[in-house]
């Protein structure tokens, strides 16, 4: 079970939070075209390494977050509230 | 009862505590302190289990949890438990414990036929036959007989009577393993102020100690254990867990730990779970979890009596024991010169020590002081094969160089073909191993994480290094945790120094059968017959001869299987590699990894404020989501089918009501709300006046339905929305995001008031008389018309609450929502009950609700909305206000989502007087042969009480169009078929008159 | 038995989801005005007074013992919300030595008085609910707030997980943050 | 190559030689500089692929490249369940066609695949899921597939150990069987796949890493290994977990994400379960092996992820519905978990197609359960890499699907890859 470090709650058990996605692929604008918001639905990155991925803290302050995450060690390695900038944990905590 | 091997003295057995057992129904003896193994080891049995393939039979072979032939099926009815290994389970009076996988004897059983034909079932053999005749019936047949082979003890019939519960702790270093490395962290990191677990999985702390001559600081190596272990125990930072087996590594540094609480008795004590889980979060980890001892292949290695060198001494020493009369020792290494010292202390007659190195004494002490006791070591000999039936009688033993062999008369053999660190859980933490040559063994070599090898599992056999090892390692361990001591505790010291090399033999030559893994049957002719078939790689040497897939994982085989293989492809064993070591470390049982959270607690269950009323008054609950809700009221003799008809009717005949607390409510506030309701719903908020109720759909991003509801008004900047009860936390969810992450400039702020409000929903056309005799305000049409949202006051026997009140139908009724705050719920429930009789008010459960909404044509999700139909699909295409943007909009001119043959939702009248079958499918044809095309399919249907016939809610190609049709409702599994009548879905009341009403 | 857990109802009369943003002065000065405690900044923190406390919900939402709805307009008109959410939930308090490892039983939170200091809160889950925990100052307790549809399990199972240790069921008491 | 046949009277003839003439099952050849096609994925997808290009359209040179060993992907990590149970019409049809080639497999490639039609009933807990269960249980019918609904009772003899109590949290209210469905050896299919490709001049290559594409003018050239460059008009490619990088080295962004998804098993016993049990409410499936471990699966572990191995929730989940199901398998002890790398597409449905780079073709997006497809996928994939053009039963699974708003979503779930 991962320890994701909420920014705002503190280092907490995966349990607590909800998967969202990656957050890489950016929402286009509401007047953006079929084809962006096509590839912003469906198409992926998928990396094998570090992914930027949504995570909910649904069962602590509900605050949506952005962790950067290596999908081949589930590593985690940042974590910011949304919209904020994912700056990595000099630290690379656990 | 006599236990005649038991020695007079000594071992940490209490003879003033004795316990009686079975063990095949025999009535025997031992005492507390021992284990199953020992204790029928005391009594001089040693034929304890049939292998898995061959069923030969076979005897206890090591002394923990290595432990791959000696498993019983241990006591009987509901708390019976195949599969037990004798090593490990401790005694307990009245223990009774059985042979596996033997018919109708352990001494004599039919499937030992197998051996006879082992020569036609070698590894895999399975792939290249049965094949005959070719059918799916053949092989059927064939397996049937095959599975009744294989298995190994029996899972009990009743449900496991015993409770098991989970707990998470959180430490700064967990120690694994209690030895004295384990022990000499612990101690070194407990002193630097850290906090301290440490797990051993026996239930005693110390380990296993070589040398027993060896002292620490001075003392005795018992008494240092047991002062180390009393300190460990009274320091309040530390937590020390016995009988407590690590057995996996996650994510996080989050350790799993299987703690047995009640494993060593009978049953549980009172409140007492059986087994405890523990999830230890972990900043820094030491692992000293000792080694693991491994045989070596040579004819009838599996015999009776034949045990792990290291595992008769400890018999001999920890449990007073003698696990036989005379002994020949087999080993490739020094430690066993340990048990041949300790059987020959114990008056065991050592008939040889068998050794293949040339001169065993250069390579350590133990060999010289062997020698000096006068023991006979063979140098440079091998056990070439050995004999015996149930019980092990005599080896050949030969020099290496040659063939001809001596016989050497015996009823023990131990061996030791060296050992193999326990690096379990480094592998599972993503540690790397290296072959090490000195010591024919895979050591820890590099890992990422705050995790540190010390002691046996390291590979540093000595106890001297033991200590300094784990000294060092739990010193720093805590000061990478941030706890340093001013004051440092002096490393413990040991002059032991363990044995540091092994001669690398692995196999003997020799005729018969020479297992490799004891449990799976694995031989070395197996292993050269994967060999020459190309089954190469160690992946798919395990996978075709079954090697290390036992419940011992392979701990005294893979290495072996490994050396083999590489020996047969004339590569290093480093080259082979590794299988993958995966948890759990030892088997777990699965009651304990749920926990309570299983049968009723499986999931959480929800129950609304009126819970109890409904169960008083005979409702049949449904679940929704997590929620308990009443699927109808049957009366004494009532079928739940004419409960829910009856209270249909009476809904569009007088009045019913319902419980709809369990639906999603969220309330908005900000002054954007309805900014944010435009972009989220596909039709238009800026227009809903204070006070008013709309019904909205919205889709996920993909033009697809995701959910409706309606939404209210309350205050100028202030609204509630409504969502479907599966899709509440979903919704909530999505808002969040959108106001976080995407808008996060809108004024809008939300919270889930689900909990805060129980709600219900008064419907038929006395509903307004109803209503108004409860509340405090005019609730006629003039002052509030339909889809109206307000507040008032609602008389109750406990006098007045607050209410909100929405002219919203679901029905097709007249209908009021009333919602008060939940604490209320039940007492606004009984008033409307009360006030509700004289206009012959029922309560209607979900299926009478699920009737009225088919008559009326009102979608659900879930049902009509399925997750692959559009707004327009379900006829709801016009709410699409195209001046406007929102969610899910962009992708919703894909070709295929306007399709002119997309299904398209309509209503079916049942023909002939005929019963809508269940889940139907639409078809013009019933009787073309398959595959029959399919028109469409029926998503909800009803007998409608009010209509006198079945109708059903159908999604139907170009539907629309299709008015006036006939078609066939067909239901294949149910063998029923129907024609019907295709028209609009609204069954009543189409222009709205009664809700309007 | 020195080990007895205490268990009891611990009754919620009134309570509000305030929400806002503190980077506003004109909100933070008008909750502090309205409910006499400036919400707290601080995750998993509480302020409190005689009359009421605010304990840290998220970085924009404070749960309020204290009835907020006369001061709705006043918190609007600094950009601020107030809901009723005075039965969402229940409460219940864990008293006496043991009412960590009882709690840790069915939680991930690090309950250690150094991590978990008393007079503190955190939100996490209780086996598969949510769950708000509070630390008591006065005594060795916390207080386990969840969703009121819940509430048939969790009492369950605490009464469950107590049983080792002996439990006894006191009477219902306001919920006070003390 | 002339193989030997399998069948008892040679195992009882190489008995008499001790078994020390038996044949390789495969030769492990160096990889050639050119081949007709080459399959990138030594899987059972990628192997039955090469098998029915060799078998089916003659083509005869070609190499199957894995990185590792073969088999070592999903194929060899799957709780082997096979079934054709679909709703809807594409899916049911290419499913079935599947299951048809299973039944059929052990005497096609003379390897006992052990195809063990037992049965696969899904538990159905709620009204609604009653609906569903039936209305996907008449489409199957009506597409001419086997299925049947049991009521409790029908289940509680079939299968006694389940909890059919009435009360129970999630009552039992019925179930959809079908009975051909059942279960597969996983390993044997690698294996009897390979060689039977191996007999027909497949070169299977282990050991050999696909590292980059090379194209050239719009089409495919060859890929970039780590064994060398080897060229290929036609590439196909069949390798589950990482298809994105495999089409990412073509410049092509698939609708799939990685995600982890676990197995286990418990300790072997005797038989107690005859039939594979799935439950969608408590998200967990069963059965019973030859050897006698139950092996169990459920829900993904919901996240993206390259990582292969287990977590402790999900295995806390998986056997939470093991429990409530199975009270009386509360004392069995698990044995081993571990986790594969499964292709999560956007609808929950596969791509068999030829890809926007001419020559270059994949089967992929197999998400939790292609396994079952293993026979129907090579054959298909075979077929359209063949015919540059696919056949009527995998007309639906393409790529431009999504683009074109025509999702095969069988759940209903939508864009959200590892929901389905
Ligand atoms: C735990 C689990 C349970 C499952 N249960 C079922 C089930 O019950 N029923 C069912 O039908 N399906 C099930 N599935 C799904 C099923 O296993 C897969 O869909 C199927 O096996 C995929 O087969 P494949 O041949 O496409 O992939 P794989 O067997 O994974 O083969 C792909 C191969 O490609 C190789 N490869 C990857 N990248 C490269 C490269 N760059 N170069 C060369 N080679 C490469 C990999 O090493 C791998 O061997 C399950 C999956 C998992 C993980
Ligand atoms: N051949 C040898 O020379 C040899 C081999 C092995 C051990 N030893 C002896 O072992 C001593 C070294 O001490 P050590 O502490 O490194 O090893 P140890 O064997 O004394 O202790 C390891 C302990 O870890 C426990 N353990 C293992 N896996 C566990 C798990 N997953 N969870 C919980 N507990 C677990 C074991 O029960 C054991 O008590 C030396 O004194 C040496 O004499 C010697
Ligand atoms: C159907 C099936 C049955 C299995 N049975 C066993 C078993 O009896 N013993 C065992 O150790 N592993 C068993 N495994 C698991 C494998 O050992 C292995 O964990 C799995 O194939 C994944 O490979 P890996 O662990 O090497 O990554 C089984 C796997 C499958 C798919
Ligand atoms: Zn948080």
């Amino acid at each position: 079970m991962m320890l994701i470090r909420c920014p705002w709650c503190g280092p907490r058990a995966q349990a607590e939070f909800t998967y969202g996605g990656d957050a890489s692929v950016r929402r286009p604008a509401t007047d953006a075209s079929e084809a962006d918001w096509f590839a912003y639905v469906y198409l992926r990155d998928n990396p094998k390494g570090p992914h930027d991925e949504l995570w909910l803290h649904s069962a602590g302050c509900r605050s949506w977050l952005e962790v950067r995450r290596d999908t081949r060690t589930h590593d985690v390695l940042a974590c910011a509230p949304v919209l904020e900038p994912l700056d990595g944990d000099p630290a690379g905590a656990p | 009862m006599t236990q005649a091997f038991r020695l007079a003295a000594g071992g940490e057995i209490d003879r003033a505590r004795p316990l009686g057992f079975a063990f095949d129904g025999a009535p025997l003896c031992g005492f507390a302190g021992d284990t199953l193994a020992s204790a029928l080891l005391a009594n001089g049995v040693h034929l304890v289990a049939r292998s898995f393939k061959y069923h030969r039979p076979r005897g206890i072979y090591g002394v923990g949890t290595e432990e791959p032939n000696a498993l019983v099926q241990l006591a009987t009815g509901a708390r019976s438990e195949p599969n037990v290994r004798a090593t490990t389970q401790e005694l307990y009076d009245g223990l009774r414990a059985a042979s596996q996988n033997r018919w109708p004897s352990l001494r004599f059983d039919f499937g030992a036929l197998n051996d006879a034909f082992s020569r036609l079932i070698p590894a895999g053999f399975y792939y290249k036959t049965f094949m005959w005749p070719s059918t799916p019936r053949a092989w059927l047949r064939y397996e049937h007989a095959i599975r009744a082979m294989a298995g190994m003890g029996r899972a009990a019939h009743e449900s496991d009577p015993d409770d098991y519960e989970h707990q998470h702790a959180h430490c700064d270093v967990l120690v694994i393993g209690g030895g004295a490395a384990g022990l000499a962290a612990a101690r070194a990191a407990a002193q630097a102020g850290a906090r301290v677990i440490v797990c051993e999985e026996q239930p005693r702390f110390g380990g296993s100690i070589t040398d027993p001559d060896a002292a620490i600081d001075d003392a005795p190596v018992g008494a240092w254990i047991e002062r180390a272990r009393a300190e460990l125990a009274s320091s309040p930072r530390v937590t020390l867990l016995p009988r407590t087996t690590a057995f996996g590594f996650y994510d996080g540094v989050l350790v799993g730990a299987l703690e047995r609480v009640a494993d060593h008795l009978a049953a549980p004590p009172p409140g007492f779970p059986r087994q405890r889980l523990w999830k230890i979060r972990a900043r820094d980890v030491v692992l000293a979890t000792g080694a693991h001892e491994r045989g070596i292949a040579y004819a009838g290695n599996d015999r009776p009596g034949t045990l792990l060198a290291h595992a008769a001494r400890t018999y001999v020493e920890r449990y007073a024991v003698r696990p036989g009369t005379r002994a020949v020792v087999f080993t490739n290494n020094d430690s066993a010169y340990a048990t041949a010292l300790a059987l020959h202390a114990a008056g065991v007659d050592v008939a040889a020590v068998i050794d293949p190195r040339s001169a065993p004494e250069r390579d350590g002490p133990l060999a010289s002081r062997a020698k000096d006791s006068g023991l006979a070591i063979e140098a440079a000999s091998a056990i070439v094969s050995a004999h015996g039936r149930l019980r092990v009688s005599a080896v050949d033993v030969a020099p290496l160089a040659e063939t001809r062999s001596r016989r050497i008369a015996c009823d023990l053999v131990c061996v030791s073909g060296g050992f193999n660190p326990v690096v379990h859980l480094f592998s599972q933490a993503r540690g790397t191993l290296r072959f090490d040559d000195a010591l024919a063994a895979f050591v820890p070599d590099c890992l990422p994480l705050p995790i540190t090898a010390v002691g046996a599992a390291a590979g540093r056999y000595g106890l001297a290094d033991a200590l300094a090892q784990g000294h060092a390692a739990g010193k720093e361990a805590a000061a990478r945790t941030g706890h340093r001591s001013a004051a440092d505790l002096p490393e413990p010291r040991s002059e032991s120094r363990g044995m540091t090399t092994v001669h690398a033999l692995w196999s003997v030559p020799s005729k018969g059968k020479c297992f490799v893994d004891l449990q799976n049957d694995v031989t070395a002719d197996d292993i050269a017959l994967a060999v020459r078939e190309g089954y190469t790689s160690v992946e798919h040497l395990k996978r075709y001869t079954t090697l290390g897939m036992g419940t011992d994982q392979g701990k005294t085989s893979n290495v072996l299987g490994l050396a083999l293989l590489a020996e047969r492809l004339g590569v290093p064993i480093a080259a082979v590699g590794t299988t993958t070591f995966r948890p759990p470390y030892t088997p777990i049982t699965l009651g304990a990894v749920p926990g309570r959270e299983r049968g009723a607690h499986v999931a959480p269950t929800r129950h609304s404020a009126m819970h109890d009323w409904h169960a008083r008054h005979g409702a049949r609950f449904a679940t929704a989501g997590l929620w308990l809700r009443p699927h109808s009221y049957p009366r004494p003799g009532e079928s739940e089918d004419d409960a829910a008809n009856r209270e249909a009717r009476n809904v569009r005949a007088r009045v019913g009501v319902v419980d709809v607390s369990t639906l999603g409510k969220i309330e908005l506030a900000g002054r954007d709300v309805a900014t944010l309701l435009n972009r989220l719903y596909i039709n238009t908020w800026d227009t809903l006046a204070v006070g008013r109720c709309r019904y909205g759909v919205m889709l996920r991003d993909d033009g697809i339905v995701m959910d409706d509801g309606t939404t209210s008004r309350l205050g100028p900047s202030h609204y509630l929305m409504t969502t479907t009860t599966v899709n509440a936390v979903k919704v909530m969810q999505q808002i969040d995001y959108l106001l976080q992450a995407v808008w996060p400039e809108l004024d809008v702020y939300a919270t889930s008031v689900t909990e805060q409000w129980s709600a219900t929903a008064v419907s038929g056309p006395r509903a307004r008389d109803v209503v108004a005799a409860l509340v405090d305000i005019d609730v006629s049409h003039q002052a509030f018309p339909f889809l109206a949202a307000g507040t008032c006051n609602v008389r109750t026997a406990q006098g007045p609450i607050a209410a909100r009140l929405f002219r919203i139908s679901y029905s097709g009724e007249l209908a009021y929502e009333l919602h008060v705050a939940a604490d209320r719920g039940r007492a606004l429930w009984e008033a409307i009950i009360t006030s509700g009789a004289p206009f012959g008010l029922m309560p209607y459960g979900t299926e009478a609700m699920s009737t009225l909404r088919i008559e009326k044509g009102h979608i659900v999700v879930g049902a009509e909305a399925d997750g692959r139909t559009t707004a327009d699909d379900l006829g709801l295409g016009k709410l699409v206000n195209p001046g406007k943007w929102c969610v899910g909009k962009p992708l919703l001119s894909r070709p295929g989502l306007t399709d002119p043959q997309r299904w398209q939702l309509v209503g079916l009248t049942a023909l002939d007087g005929a019963m809508m079958p269940r889940a139907a499918k639409l078809v013009t044809d019933p009787d073309r042969a398959a595959p029959n095309p399919m028109e469409g399919h029926v998503t909800s249907w009803c007998y409608s009480p009010n209509l006198g016939q079945w109708i059903a809610l159908a999604l139907l190609a170009e539907g629309r169009a299709r008015d006036g049709e006939t078609l066939w409702a067909v239901s294949p599994l149910a063998n029923a078929r129907v024609r019907v009548l295709v028209g609009s879905p609204c069954f009543i009341d189409p222009d709205g008159k009664r809700l309007r009403a | 038995m020195p080990d007895l857990i205490v268990l009891s109802e611990a009754s919620i009369a009134t309570a509000w989801n305030v929400q806002g943003d503190l980077h506003r002065a004109d909100f933070a000065a008008a909750a502090t005005r309205c409910f006499g405690v400036a919400l707290p900044e601080t995750p998993n923190t509480v302020v409190r007074n005689v009359a009421t406390a605010a304990f840290w919900l998220g970085p924009r939402s404070w749960l309020l013992l204290a009835d907020a709805s006369r001061h709705r307009d006043v918190l609007a008109e600094a950009g601020g919300v107030a809901f009723d959410v005075s039965a969402s939930r229940v409460g219940y308090t864990i008293a006496g030595p043991q009412a960590a490892t009882l709690l840790a039983r069915h939680c991930p939170l690090d309950f250690d008085r150094q991590v978990f200091a008393p007079g503190t809160c955190a939100q996490s889950l209780f086996g598969q609910v949510n769950a708000l925990f509070y630390r008591h100052i006065a005594a060795d307790a916390f207080t386990l707030l969840v969703a009121r549809s819940f509430d048939r399990g969790v009492i369950e199972h605490l009464r469950t997980s107590a049983a080792q240790f002996g439990y006894a069921a006191a009477a219902s008491r306001p919920f006070v943050a003390d | 190559m002339s193989p030997v046949r399998y069948s008892l009277v040679s195992l009882a003839r190489h008995a008499l030689s001790g078994h020390a003439r038996w044949p390789l099952a495969w030769r492990s050849p160096a990889p050639k500089k050119h081949y007709d096609a080459v399959i990138v994925g030594g899987g059972g997808h990628g192997l039955a692929t090469a098998y029915y290009l060799a078998r089916q359209h003659g083509i005869r040179s070609v190499a199957v490249l894995e990185k590792g060993w073969l088999g070592g992907g999903n194929t060899g990590r799957n709780t082997t369940i096979v079934r054709s149970n679909y709703h809807l019409g594409s899916n049911a049809l290419f499913y079935e066609f599947s299951l048809k080639l299973w039944e059929g497999l052990s005497r096609e490639l003379n390897f006992n695949v052990m195809y063990s039609a037992r049965g696969v009933l899904n538990l159905v807990h709620s009204p609604a899921e009653v609906d569903a269960a039936m209305r996907r249980g008449n489409a199957m019918r009506l597409n001419g597939i086997d299925a049947g609904f049991l009521s409790r009772d029908e289940i509680a003899l079939r299968i006694p150990r389940l909890d059919c109590t009435p009360h129970a949290r999630f009552p039992i209210l019925g179930g959809l069987l079908q009975p051909r469905g059942g279960t597969v050896r996983h390993d044997a299919v690698a294996w009897g796949y390979a060689r039977a490709a191996d007999a027909l001049g497949v070169d299977i290559i282990q050991q050999c890493e696909v590292t980059g594409m090379r194209i050239e003018g719009g089409a495919v050239a060859g890929v970039e290994t780590t064994r060398g460059f080897i060229s290929a008009p036609r590439v196909g490619i069949a390798v589950a977990g990482h298809s994105s990088q495999l089409a990412a080295m073509a410049g092509v962004a698939l609708p799939i994400e990685s995600h982890g998804l676990q197995a286990m098993v418990t300790e072997p016993v005797k038989p107690v379960l005859d039939t594979v049990v799935t439950s969608g409410a408590v998200h967990f499936y069963i059965s019973q092996s030859d050897k006698g471990e139950l092996v169990m699966g459920g829900d993904l572990d919901f996240h993206n992820s390259f990582a292969q191995r287990g977590n402790l929730p999900i295995i806390e989940h998986v056997t939470a519905a093991c429990l409530t199901l199975f009270p009386s398998f509360g004392r069995l002890k698990l044995m081993r978990a571990w986790g594969g790398i499964v292709d999560m597409t956007m609808d929950g449905s596969p791509i068999i197609a030829k890809l926007p780079v001419a020559g270059l073709y994949m089967t992929g997006g197999w998400c939790y359960g292609g396994f079952k497809a293993t026979p129907a996928s090579g054959w298909l994939l075979a077929h359209t890499i063949a015919h540059d053009a696919p056949h009527a039963l995998n007309a639906a699974f393409t790529l431009e699907r999504f683009a074109e708003g025509r999702m095969i979503d069988e759940k209903g779930a939508g864009p959200y890859a590892w929901q389905h």
